[in-house]
C-alpha cells in the first residue's frame, strides 16, 4: 500500500480512540453514508455480504478483532485469552457488567456458548466452528473452547463478524429480532429495506460513547446518482463511486477521495466438471485468452492491478513470481489445438451479475471467438447467480466471480479449491466454484494448515499455488481499488481493503 | 304587401345559400331560398332526406357549423331584427329567447349528464335572469305543460322514454315564449300513438302562446295536421309553396305530385304506388338545369338548360317549373 | 291454392335481464297461407322483431311450436335447421347495418348460394348474382362496389337480392322500408309486391306504418306488449276495428289529405315495460274503455267474425 | 349503490387469489432455488432442508399456495426470505412514497393535459392543435427512463436545481414526478382531445347553443362533463399503473417506492415480498378502479343507474 | 377524337367494374394526413435499416468489435455517434439495434395479438361462463402492472431475446383481449351477422368471415400503436438488465450501459434514446393516421 497522492493509510483502532476520546469535542449529529448495496439482514449468522458486515460491525462485537493497521488479533468483547500448549483449548476472559443494546439484557459467558452452538446450524457460520468440539462455561467471566485439531487461524475466524456474540435470552425470546441485538457501539434505529438503515449510538457502551450519534446507510443503486448526492451534500460518504467519475471528487474542494487497493480478487470460475472445461488445455487456452488489462480498462477505467495468483494479494503465502499466463491469443490457439476440440465446437455460458463483470465477460467473449470458442453471456441477478452456484446440481460452466480476503490463507484455499470426504466420496467445499475434488490438493492444504514453522508453511502455500497454476481451475483477473468519496472533514473511519469498512468512530468534528 | 302584413312578418329571408366545404367536394345544401312567415302561422317545410331542410333551420338560428358550413344570405330578419349582422354575444340573447328550435332526434338532443329540470331551467336563467330556484319552479311548470309530472324534473334523460324526451325538448324550446319555433321533424322518431300526442300538444301550445312555427318534416300527413302553409324543398331549393290547400289540392310541381303518388292510399288499398323514379342528385354535383329534371315525367329540353325560377300562379301559390311556361301544362294528379 | 305454409302455436320468447324476465313475445299463435302477406303492426318494443326472429329460429323460442310446411322446425337439429333456412329468409330494417361493410355486393349476394352449395361453379354463380341484381333492379356495374358507396334504397335492394338468392318460400320483412324516403319506399314496396306475384312468395311484413301495411298485406295482426290484440283480414280490420288499441292506432295515422278531418282517439302514456307484468289485460293501463273486469286476467283471442280475432273482455 | 360496491369488493377475492397463484407459478418456474441463495455457500444438505421448511418452500406448488392463502386470509403476508421482516410492514413503509409520487404525477399530468386537450379539440386543426398534438406524441414516444436521465443531466447536473434522487423533501419528488407525468400527460392530452372532439359533435351541444348558452359554457359546462368519462377511464388505468409500475423512474431516481421493492425482491427471489407486494398492489389497483367507477357514476347518471339497479 | 371519347367511357366503365377495396380507401384517407405520411416514411426507413443493416455492417467487426484503446470517444468523423465503453462504434450499434427493437416490438405484439384475439373473440362470441372466466383472467393480468408482470416473466423464463418478446407479449395481452371482445360484441349484434346466420352459416365461419374482418381495423390500429409501447417496454426491461443478452446492440441495453457514463459521455445515452423515440414516434404517427383513416366519424 503506497501513501502517495490520494492514498490514505488506514488508522489503527488505538489512534482513533485517542482521536475521539476528547470529552469536550462536539461532533456532527448524523452521518449519512451512501451505499451501493442494501443491508439485507440484521442477523450476523444469516449472511456474509459486505453490506451486512458493515452493519454488524456497528451493532455487534466478536470476542476478538483484527487491528486494521497491524493485522494482529486484539481483544474484542473478550478482554484476554489463553491458548493451551497443544493449541486445542482457547480460554477467553470476559468483561462483566456489559449490557446488550436493548439496555437491559446482561452479557454472560453463556451467550458465547449459545452463539457458537447456534453457529453450527448456520450455513454461513458453521464452517468457522467446524473444528470446535466443546464449549465450556467456566464461570460468568470465563469460557473455554476446545478444538478437534490445532488451527493456526482459529482466532482469525473468531474475529469474523459472522461470529458476533448474540444474547441467548433475546434470541430464544424472539427468533427474528433477537439476533439483531448485539453489544456493539450502535443499535439499529430504523430499517427500511431498499431505502435506508439508521443506527443510533449505544450510550452505555463500556469503552465510551461513539462520537457520532446517528449513522445512516442510505442506498443509492446508481453510482452516478450516489456521487451527485455527495456533491450536493445530501450524504457525507459515497462508497464506490463510478471510476469514470473520480475526477469530480478530486476537483471538488469540499471532498476527498479515499483510494486503497482492495483485496477483492476478480476471477473466472471454471466448472471443471463440465465437458470441454474438464480439459486442461481448454482451461489454459482460457487463461491465455484472458485480456486482463482490457478488462481492467473497461471495468475499472484502468484503475486496477493484474492478478495472477490463486490467493489474494495480501495473503500469507502469495507467490510473487508465479508463472504467468500472459495474454496471448497465439498460445491460446496452440493450447486449444492440443485439446483436440475443433473450432466452433465449444460453446460456454458465463454467468455475470454486475455491470463490470459483464464488461469483463464481453472482453473475454471477443477474445474467445478469435480462438474458436463461443461464449454466451448469461446476465443474472445476484441472487439467481448465487443460488445457481450453490445449488448442488451445479448447472453452470463459467462465472465471473470475486473472492474477498477476509480470513486466513487456509480458509481461502480450503474453501476455494478444497473438498471433503463425505460418505466415501470427495465433495467440494462450499465456495469451491471450480468444483475441484482433488485429493492431492487436499493433502497439501491440510499439511500447510498444521505446519507451525512460518517459512515452511509459506513454501507449502507456494507449492499449492504452483499446483493450481498447472491445473488452472480459475483464471484470476485482477484486483482493483476501493474508492470512497468523503467530505473533507470526515475522520475516524477505518477504510478496509476488503471493502468492509468500520464506521464506529466516524465523525465530523464541529468547529 | 300591406303595412299591416309587413308588421306581422316574423321571419323574412332572402336568397339564403348554404354550402358545406368538405374533403369530398362542396355540398350545396341550400341554394338561394326566400321564406317569409307571418305571426301565428305555421309553415311546413317538406322534402326528402338531404333536401336541406335542417340546414335551412340551422341557418336561421345561425348555428350552421363552421367549418365546414358557409352561409350566404341577402336578408335574414326576425321580427324586423337583422340577425345576420349580430355579433355572437347578441345572438345568444336571440337564441332560445326569440327563436327556438326543436331538434330532429330527441334521443341525442338532451345532455345525458344534467337533469331535465336543469336543462329547461338553463334557458330561463339565461334569458329571464331568474334565480336558479325560480327557474326550477318554472321548469316544473313547463314540464306539466307538456304533460310530464313536475316531480320528474330531477330525473335524467335516460330515465325518460322517447316520447317524453321529445316533450322535454319541446319544453326547452318553449320555455321563454319564443316568437318563432323551428321544429325539425319533431315526431319522426316516435311511434304513431305518441306522434299523435306530440302533434296535438304542439298545436295546443302554438295556440296558447301565439307562436309562429316552421315545421320541418317529410311526412305529408303531419303537414296536413298542423300547417297553414307549405314549402316543398328539393335539392336545396323551394320548388313549390303555397297555402296548405294550394299544395295539397292544387298541386303544381311534378315533384310534389311524385311525393303524393308514392304514398299508399289508405282509402284505396289496391291502388298501385307510383314512385318517383331514380334518386336525389348528388349534392356535390348538381345538374345545370332543374335539379328534378332527371327524375321528372314531364321533362323537356328547356328543363335541362336553366334553373327554373319561382313563379306566382295565384296570390299565395308559387311554383318553380319551366313547364308552366306553357299555359296549357298541367300535371296528372287529381284530388280524390 | 291456399294451403298453410306456416303455423305458429303458443310461441313464447322471454329474455333474462338484470331486472327480471322480459316477456318479449308472450304466447302468440297464428297461421299463414301460401303466397299471402301477414302484416305485423305495433308500437316500438312490442315484440314484432322478436316474433320474426323466433319464427325463423334465429333466436331460440322459449317455448312453442313453429310448423313450417307441417314440420316443427324447433325440433330440427342444428344441421337440419341450417338446411331448412334455405326456405325461410329475412330482410332487415336497417339497410346500413344489415350488410357487411367489408364485402362487395357480389360477395354479399353470392354468399347464401355458395354457403348452401346451390351453385358450385364460380362463373355460374356470378351469372346468378347478375340475374338477381337485375330482378331487384340493381345496375350490373355495381357488382363490385361496397355497400357504403350506395344509397339506402339500393342497399335495401341488395338485402332483398340476398334473401331471394336461395329461392325461399317465406320471407320475414322486418320494417324493410321505414328507414327510407317516401319515394324510395314506394319503389321498394312495388318491388316486393312484384316479386311476390312472380315467385309465389309468402311474407311476414313487420311495420309500424299502418298505411303501408294496409296497402301491402292480406291480413293484419296487431301486437301489444308481446301479445296479439287483434287479427283480421286487412279490409275487415280497417273497416271494422274492434279492439280499442286498434281503433286508437287507426285514428292516429296522419293522412295526407284535407278532405276529411277525423275524430282522433288519443291514448294516454306510452307502452309499459314488458318486465314483471301484472296478470291483467296488457292494454288496460292506457285503455280509454277500461273497466274493472279488464283487470281480472289476460283476455283470450277469440274469433268475432270469420277470420277476425280480438282479445278484449269489453268487446267480445 | 352499496350493494354494487360490496359486489365489486367481493370480486376482488378471485382476482387476488388469481394474482397470488400467478405470481406463485411464475416464481416457481424462475431459475434459481431461493433456498440456495439464502443458505450461502457452505450449507449442508441438512441445513438446506431445514431452511426450506423454515422458508415454507417445502411441498408442491399447490400445497404452498394453499398455505399462503391460508395465511393471507389471516392478514399475514409472510416474512421476507432476505430481511426476515414482515412483508406487510415493508410494503407499508414503501407505500407512502409511491402514493406521494403517484399523486403528484397525476396532478402534474391532469393539470397539463385537460386544458391542453380541450384547447386542441376546440381549435381543431389549428396551430395550437397541431403543436399540442406533436408535443403529446413526443411525450408519448419518449421512454420515461431516458427522459429521467435527460432531466438529471440537465436539471441536476448542469443546473443543480433538483437532487437526483432520494426521498426527502419536496425537491426530490419534482423530477420523478415530471418523468412519470410526461408520458401520462401526453396520453391524457390525446384522450381529452379525442373525447372532446367526440362530444363536440353531439347534438345536445347544438341544443345548448340553440338555448342561447354562451360558447364558453357550452364547452366548460355541457361538453366537458361528458368528455370526462373516457378521460376518467384512462386516468384510472394510468393511476394504477403509476401505483405499481413506475419502476423505471424509481430506479433512475432511487425513489424507494413499491415498484422498486418488487423488482428488487424479484432480483433476490424473495417470493413472499414479491407476492405480498403484488397482491397488495392488485388490491390497491382494484380499489382505485372502484373509486374511478364511483366517480363515473358521479359524472354520468346513466352509469349510476346501472350500479344502483 | 370520337374514338378517344368512347375509349374513355369504356375505361370509366371498367373502372367502376374494378374492385375498389377497403384498403385502397384507407390508403386514400391516409395520404391526406401529413403526420401519418411522415410516420410511414420514417418507419419504412427504419425497417429498411433493420433489414439492410447486416449487409451494410459487419456484425463481428463493426457492431460488437471492441477497440479498447478507442473507448469513450465523443462523436467525430470516424465515429458519428462516438464510441462506447468497449470502444465499439455507437452509430453502427444504433443502426443494427433497429433489428432488435423492431423484432421485439413486432413479435411481442404478435404474441399478444394471437392470444388476445383468440381469447377475446371467443369470449365475445360464445359469452356465458366462458366469457366470464376469460374476463376474470384478463382482470388478473391487467391488475398487475404490466412492467412488473414482464419483469417477473423474464426472470422466470431466463434472459433471452425470445423470452423478452414473450414477456412483453404476455404482459400486453389483456388490452388485446378487451379490444377483441369489445369489437366482437359490437359486430356480433350487427344485422349482417344475423343475416349470415339466417343463410345457415356455421358459427365459426361467421366469426372468421364476418366478425373478424370487421374488427380487424380496430385491432390493426391497436397493434400499430402497441408495437410502439412494446418497444418501450422491451427497452425498459433491457434497461433493468433483463433484455436481449450482451453483446447485442439493443437500444435499451445501450441506454442502460451508458447511464453510468452519463456525466461525461452523455452521447452514449443520447443516441439510443433518440432512436427509440424516433421509432416509437413514427409508429404512433402512423397508427394515429390509420385510426383516423379507418374511423368513419372522422372522414367528413
Ligand atoms: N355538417 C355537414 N357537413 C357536410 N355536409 C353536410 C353537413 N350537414 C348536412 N350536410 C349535407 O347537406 C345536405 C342537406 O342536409 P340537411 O341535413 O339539411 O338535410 P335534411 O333535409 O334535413 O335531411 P333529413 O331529412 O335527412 O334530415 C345533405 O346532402 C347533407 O349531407
Ligand atoms: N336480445 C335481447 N335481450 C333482451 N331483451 C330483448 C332482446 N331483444 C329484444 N328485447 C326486448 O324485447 C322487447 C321486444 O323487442 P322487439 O325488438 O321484438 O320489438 P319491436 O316490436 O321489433 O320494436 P321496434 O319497433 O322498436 O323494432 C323489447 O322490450 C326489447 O327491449
Ligand atoms: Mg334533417
Ligand atoms: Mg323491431
Amino acid at each position: 500500500v503506497s501513501a502517495e497522492g490520494d492514498f490514505v493509510p488506514s488508522k489503527t483502532g488505538a489512534i482513533i480512540q485517542e482521536l475521539v476520546a476528547d470529552p469536550n469535542a462536539v461532533y456532527q449529529d448524523t452521518i449519512t453514508i451512501g451505499v451501493a448495496n442494501d443491508v439485507t439482514t440484521l442477523d450476523p449468522q444469516a449472511s456474509n455480504t459486505d453490506a451486512n458486515m458493515m452493519a454488524f460491525e456497528l451493532t455487534h462485537e466478536t470476542l476478538v478483532q483484527i487491528d486494521p493497521a497491524t493485522g494482529e488479533i486484539v481483544p474484542g468483547l473478550a478482554e484476554s485469552w489463553e491458548v493451551s500448549e497443544d493449541g486445542l483449548i482457547f480460554t477467553f476472559a470476559l468483561p462483566s457488567g456489559v449490557l446488550f443494546t436493548d439496555g437491559v439484557t446482561p452479557f454472560t459467558a453463556n451467550d458465547v456458548k449459545y452463539t457458537y452452538t447456534r453457529a453450527k446450524d448456520s450455513s454461513f457460520a458453521s464452517a468457522k466452528v467446524s473444528d470446535v468440539v466443546d464449549i465450556n462455561v467456566i464461570d460468568d467471566a470465563h469460557i473455554a473452547i476446545t478444538l478437534s485439531r490445532p488451527n493456526q487461524e482459529f482466532l482469525l475466524l473468531m474475529a469474523h463478524k459472522g461470529m458476533s456474540i448474540l444474547s441467548e435470552a433475546l434470541c430464544t425470546a424472539d427468533e427474528t429480532n433477537g439476533p439483531t441485538i448485539g453489544t456493539g457501539m450502535f443499535a439499529v434505529e430504523e430499517w427500511a429495506p431498499g431505502d435506508f438503515i439508521s443506527f443510533v449510538r449505544n450510550e452505555n457502551y463500556r469503552g465510551g460513547k461513539a462520537p457520532t450519534r446517528h449513522i445512516v446507510f442510505k442506498l443509492f443503486k446508481e453510482a452516478s446518482t450516489r456521487l451527485i448526492a455527495l456533491q450536493a451534500g445530501e450524504i457525507d460518504v459515497c462508497i464506490d463511486p463510478s471510476t469514470i467519475d473520480l475526477g469530480y471528487i478530486q476537483d471538488d474542494s469540499n471532498l476527498q477521495l479515499i483510494q486503497t487497493q482492495n483485496v477483492v480478487m476478480l476471477y473466472v470460475a471454471i466448472n471443471t466438471t463440465k465437458p470441454g472445461l474438464d480439459n486442461v488445455h481448454i482451461r489454459k487456452a482460457l487463461a491465455y485468452a484472458t485480456d486482463k488489462l482490457s478488462m481492467i480498462e473497461v471495468g475499472f477505467d484502468g484503475k486496477g492491478t493484474v492478478h495472477n495468483n490463486y490467493i489474494n494479494v495480501n495473503q500469507f503465502g502469495l507467490k510473487k513470481d508465479i508463472a504467468v499466463y500472459e495474454y496471448n491469443l497465439e498460445k491460446a490457439k496452440e493450447e486449444f489445438a492440443l485439446s483436440g476440440y475443433k473450432e466452433g465446437e465449444l460453446t460456454f455460458h458465463v454467468m455475470t451479475d454486475k455491470e463490470y463483470k459483464k464488461n469483463a465477460a464481453l472482453v473475454l467473449q471477443a477474445d474467445l471467438s478469435e480462438i474458436g470458442i463461443n461464449l454466451v453471456i448469461d446476465e443474472m441477478e445476484t441472487a439467481a447467480l448465487k443460488s445457481t452456484l450453490n445449488d448442488p446440481a451445479l448447472n453452470y460452466e463459467l462465472c465471473i466471480y470475486q473472492w474477498t480476503d477476509a480470513d486466513g490463507t487456509d480458509f481461502t484455499v480450503r474453501n476455494m479449491y478444497g473438498s471433503s470426504m463425505k460418505d466415501g466420496v470427495l465433495v467440494k467445499n462450499g465456495s469451491n466454484r471450480c468444483v475441484l475434488t482433488d485429493a492431492t490438493l487436499n493433502g497439501m492444504i491440510d499439511a500447510a494448515l498444521v505446519e507451525i514453522d512460518t517459512s515452511k508453511r509459506e513454501q507449502l502455500y507456494f507449492a499449492i499455488e504452483d499446483y493450481l497454476n498447472e491445473i488452472v481451475p480459475i483464471v484470476p483477473i485482477c484486483t482493483s481499488y476501493i474508492n470512497i468519496g468523503i467530505k473533507k472533514d470526515i475522520t475516524g473511519a477505518v477504510w478496509r481493503p476488503t471493502a468492509k469498512h468500520d464506521y464506529r468512530f466516524i465523525c465530523i468534528p464541529e468547529k | 304587401m300591406t303595412n299591416q302584413e309587413a308588421n306581422d312578418l316574423i321571419l323574412d329571408i332572402k336568397n339564403l345559400k348554404v354550402r358545406y366545404e368538405t374533403q369530398d367536394g362542396i355540398v350545396r345544401a341550400v341554394n338561394g331560398i326566400d321564406l317569409t312567415l307571418r305571426k301565428k302561422r305555421t309553415l311546413g317545410l317538406v322534402g326528402e332526406t338531404g333536401a336541406g331542410k335542417t340546414t335551412t333551420a340551422l341557418a336561421i338560428m345561425r348555428l350552421v357549423p363552421d367549418p365546414p358550413g358557409i352561409v350566404e344570405c341577402d336578408k335574414l330578419e326576425i321580427s324586423g331584427q337583422d340577425i345576420l349582422s349580430l355579433p355572437e354575444n347578441k345572438l345568444e340573447h336571440v337564441r332560445g329567447n326569440d327563436i327556438s328550435m326543436i331538434f330532429q332526434d330527441p334521443m341525442t338532443a338532451l345532455n345525458p349528464v344534467f337533469t331535465v329540470g336543469d336543462q329547461i331551467a338553463e334557458s330561463l336563467e339565461i334569458h329571464e335572469h331568474l334565480s336558479s330556484k325560480d327557474a326550477k319552479e318554472r321548469a316544473g311548470d313547463m314540464l306539466e305543460l307538456v304533460g310530464i309530472p313536475r316531480e320528474r324534473a330531477n330525473e335524467y334523460p335516460h330515465q325518460f322514454s322517447g316520447g317524453m324526451k321529445q316533450r322535454v325538448v319541446i319544453a326547452i324550446a318553449l320555455a321563454c315564449n319564443p316568437q318563432l319555433l323551428l321544429a325539425d321533424e319533431p315526431t319522426t322518431a316516435l311511434d304513431v300513438t305518441i306522434q299523435a300526442q306530440v302533434l296535438e300538444l304542439m298545436n295546443e301550445l302554438k295556440e296558447k302562446y301565439d307562436t309562429s312555427m316552421i315545421m320541418i318534416t317529410h311526412d305529408l300527413g303531419c303537414v296536413a295536421e298542423v300547417c297553414d302553409e307549405v314549402a316543398v324543398m328539393y335539392a336545396g331549393r323551394i320548388v313549390e309553396e303555397g297555402t296548405l290547400e294550394d299544395v295539397f289540392n292544387r298541386t303544381l310541381h311534378p315533384y310534389t305530385e311524385g311525393l303524393f303518388n308514392s304514398l299508399p292510399n289508405i282509402k284505396d288499398r289496391k291502388a298501385k304506388l307510383k314512385p318517383i323514379k331514380g334518386l336525389m342528385p348528388d349534392p356535390t354535383n348538381l345538374p345545370v338545369g332543374c335539379s328534378f329534371a332527371p327524375r321528372c315525367n314531364y321533362v323537356s329540353d328547356a328543363c335541362l338548360k336553366a334553373q327554373p325560377q319561382l313563379r306566382s300562379i295565384s296570390q299565395t301559390h308559387r311554383v318553380a317549373c319551366t313547364a308552366y311556361d306553357n299555359p296549357e301544362f298541367h300535371i296528372e294528379r287529381r284530388i280524390l | 291454392m291456399s294451403e298453410t305454409l306456416l303455423d305458429v302455436r303458443n310461441l313464447k320468447k322471454y329474455f333474462k335481464t338484470s331486472r327480471g324476465l322480459l316477456h318479449a313475445v308472450d304466447d302468440i299463435s297464428f297461421s299463414l297461407d301460401h303466397n299471402k302477406t301477414l302484416g305485423l303492426v305495433g308500437e316500438s318494443g312490442c315484440g314484432k322483431t322478436t316474433t320474426g326472429r323466433a319464427v325463423l329460429r334465429l333466436i331460440e323460442p322459449t317455448s312453442g311450436e313453429i310448423l313450417f310446411e307441417g314440420k316443427d322446425i324447433c325440433k330440427l337439429s342444428k344441421n337440419d335447421m341450417r338446411k331448412q333456412r334455405k326456405d325461410m329468409q329475412i330482410i332487415f330494417q336497417d339497410p346500413f347495418s344489415s350488410l357487411d361493410p367489408k364485402k362487395t355486393i357480389n360477395q354479399i349476394i353470392s354468399e347464401p348460394i355458395s354457403e348452401n352449395k346451390i351453385i358450385r361453379d364460380k362463373r355460374k354463380r356470378e351469372d346468378r348474382v347478375l340475374e338477381l341484381m337485375e330482378t331487384v333492379g340493381l345496375a350490373e356495374r355495381l357488382i363490385n362496389t361496397y355497400p357504403h358507396e350506395l344509397d339506402g334504397g339500393r342497399r335495401q335492394r341488395i338485402g332483398i337480392a340476398r334473401a331471394l338468392a336461395m329461392e325461399p318460400k317465406l320471407i320475414v320483412c322486418d320494417e324493410p322500408v321505414s328507414a327510407l324516403d317516401v319515394s324510395i319506399q314506394a319503389q321498394i314496396l312495388n318491388l316486393l309486391k312484384e316479386l311476390q306475384e312472380k315467385m309465389g312468395l309468402t311474407y311476414i311484413f313487420i311495420t309500424h306504418d299502418l298505411s303501408v301495411v294496409n296497402h301491402f298485406s292480406d291480413e293484419i295482426m296487431i301486437m301489444y306488449l308481446g301479445q296479439i290484440v287483434e287479427k283480421a283480414p286487412t279490409e275487415e280490420l280497417f273497416t271494422n276495428p274492434i279492439h280499442p288499441y286498434t281503433k286508437a292506432l287507426l285514428s292516429a295515422i296522419p293522412v295526407p289529405s284535407l278532405l276529411e278531418k277525423r275524430q282522433r282517439i288519443s291514448l294516454k302514456g306510452e307502452i309499459t315495460s314488458p318486465i314483471n307484468l301484472p296478470n291483467e289485460c296488457r292494454f288496460a293501463p292506457r285503455c280509454y274503455e277500461c273497466v274493472d273486469h279488464c283487470r281480472i286476467g289476460i283476455p283470450p283471442l277469440l274469433e268475432v267474425n270469420p277470420g277476425h280475432f280480438v282479445a278484449c273482455f269489453e268487446h267480445v | 349503490m352499496y350493494r354494487y360496491i360490496l359486489k365489486r369488493l367481493l370480486m376482488l377475492i378471485p382476482v387476488l387469489l388469481g394474482v397470488a397463484f400467478l405470481i406463485f407459478a411464475i416464481m416457481d418456474v424462475a431459475a434459481g432455488d431461493p433456498v440456495y441463495s439464502v443458505a450461502g455457500a457452505d450449507a449442508t444438505p441438512e441445513q438446506i432442508e431445514a431452511l426450506r421448511e423454515k422458508m415454507g418452500l417445502n411441498g408442491s406448488l399447490i400445497e404452498r399456495y394453499i398455505r399462503y392463502i391460508g395465511n393471507l386470509l389471516k392478514g399475514d403476508l409472510g416474512t421476507s426470505y432476505i430481511s426476515k421482516l414482515d412483508v406487510m410492514k415493508v410494503y407499508l413503509q414503501r407505500l407512502p412514497n409511491t402514493l406521494k409520487l403517484a399523486t403528484l404525477t397525476m396532478i402534474v399530468a391532469v393539470g397539463m393535459a385537460i386544458p391542453l386537450g380541450i384547447t386542441a379539440a376546440v381549435h381543431q386543426n389549428s396551430i395550437r392543435d397541431t403543436t399540442s398534438m406533436v408535443l403529446a406524441l413526443i411525450g408519448l414516444s419518449m421512454p420515461n427512463f431516458w427522459l429521467g436521465l435527460l432531466l438529471i443531466l440537465f436539471f441536476s447536473l448542469k443546473l443543480g436545481w433538483f437532487p437526483t434522487g432520494g426521498s426527502e423533501g419536496f425537491r426530490s419528488i419534482v423530477l420523478p414526478a415530471i418523468t412519470v407525468g410526461t408520458s401520462l400527460a401526453a396520453l391524457l392530452t390525446r384522450t381529452t382531445r379525442s373525447s372532446m372532439l367526440d362530444v363536440l359533435r353531439q347534438d345536445y351541444l347544438r341544443t345548448a347553443r340553440a338555448k342561447g348558452v354562451s360558447e364558453r359554457n357550452v364547452i366548460q359546462k355541457h361538453a366537458l362533463r361528458n368528455a370526462l368519462i373516457p378521460i376518467i377511464t384512462i386516468f384510472g388505468v394510468q393511476f394504477s399503473n403509476v401505483l405499481g409500475g413506475s419502476v423505471l423512474a424509481e430506479t433512475v431516481f432511487a425513489w424507494p417506492g413499491v415498484g422498486r421493492l418488487v423488482v428488487d425482491a424479484i432480483d433476490q427471489r424473495d417470493i413472499p415480498t414479491v407476492t405480498g407486494a403484488l397482491v397488495m398492489t392488485t388490491m390497491l389497483v382494484t380499489i382505485v378502479n372502484l373509486l374511478v367507477d364511483l366517480v363515473y357514476a358521479f359524472v354520468d347518471p346513466r352509469i349510476k343507474a346501472q350500479y344502483t339497479k | 377524337m370520337e374514338i378517344n371519347q368512347t375509349n374513355r367511357n369504356q375505361q370509366r366503365a371498367t373502372k367502376l367494374y374494378k374492385k375498389r377495396s377497403a384498403l385502397e380507401d384507407v390508403w386514400r384517407q391516409l395520404r391526406r394526413n401529413k403526420g401519418a405520411i411522415i410516420g410511414l416514411i420514417l418507419i419504412v426507413v427504419i425497417i429498411l435499416v433493420a433489414i439492410l443493416s447486416p449487409i451494410l455492417l459487419d456484425y463481428d467487426k463493426d457492431v460488437i468489435g471492441q477497440h479498447i484503446k478507442q473507448r469513450l470517444k465523443p462523436p467525430s468523423a470516424d465515429h458519428w455517434f462516438g464510441t462506447d465503453e468497449l470502444g465499439r462504434d455507437i452509430f453502427s450499434r444504433v443502426i443494427y439495434g433497429a433489428r432488435y427493437s423492431l423484432a421485439v416490438g413486432v413479435v411481442a405484439v404478435f404474441v399478444a395479438l394471437a392470444i388476445g384475439i383468440t381469447l377475446g373473440a371467443a369470449a365475445g362470441y360464445i359469452g356465458g361462463k366462458f366469457e366470464n372466466v376469460v374476463m376474470r383472467i384478463c382482470d388478473i393480468f391487467s391488475s398487475i402492472p404490466s412492467v412488473l408482470m414482464a419483469i417477473a416473466v423474464v426472470s422466470a423464463l431466463g434472459k433471452s431475446t425470445f423470452n423478452l418478446m414473450l414477456a412483453v407479449g404476455i404482459a400486453s395481452t389483456a388490452p388485446f383481449i378487451r379490444v377483441a371482445r369489445a369489437a366482437v360484441l359490437v359486430v356480433h349484434d350487427e344485422e349482417y351477422v344475423e343475416a349470415a346466420r339466417a343463410i345457415g352459416m356455421p358459427d365459426w365461419k361467421i366469426i372468421w368471415v364476418h366478425i373478424l374482418p370487421n374488427c380487424l381495423s380496430q385491432i390493426i390500429v391497436q397493434a400499430t400503436l402497441r408495437v410502439g409501447s412494446a418497444i418501450i417496454a422491451a427497452a425498459q426491461l433491457s434497461f433493468l438488465g433483463l433484455g436481449v443478452p450482451a453483446p447485442a446492440p439493443e437500444w435499451g441495453s445501450m441506454l442502460s450501459a451508458g447511464r453510468q457514463y452519463i456525466r461525461d459521455y452523455s452521447y452514449m445515452t443520447l443516441f439510443p434514446g433518440l432512436a427509440i423515440m424516433l421509432t416509437v414516434l413514427s409508429l404512433n404517427m402512423l397508427g394515429d393516421g390509420i385510426r383516423d383513416a379507418l374511423d368513419p366519424k372522422l372522414k367528413r
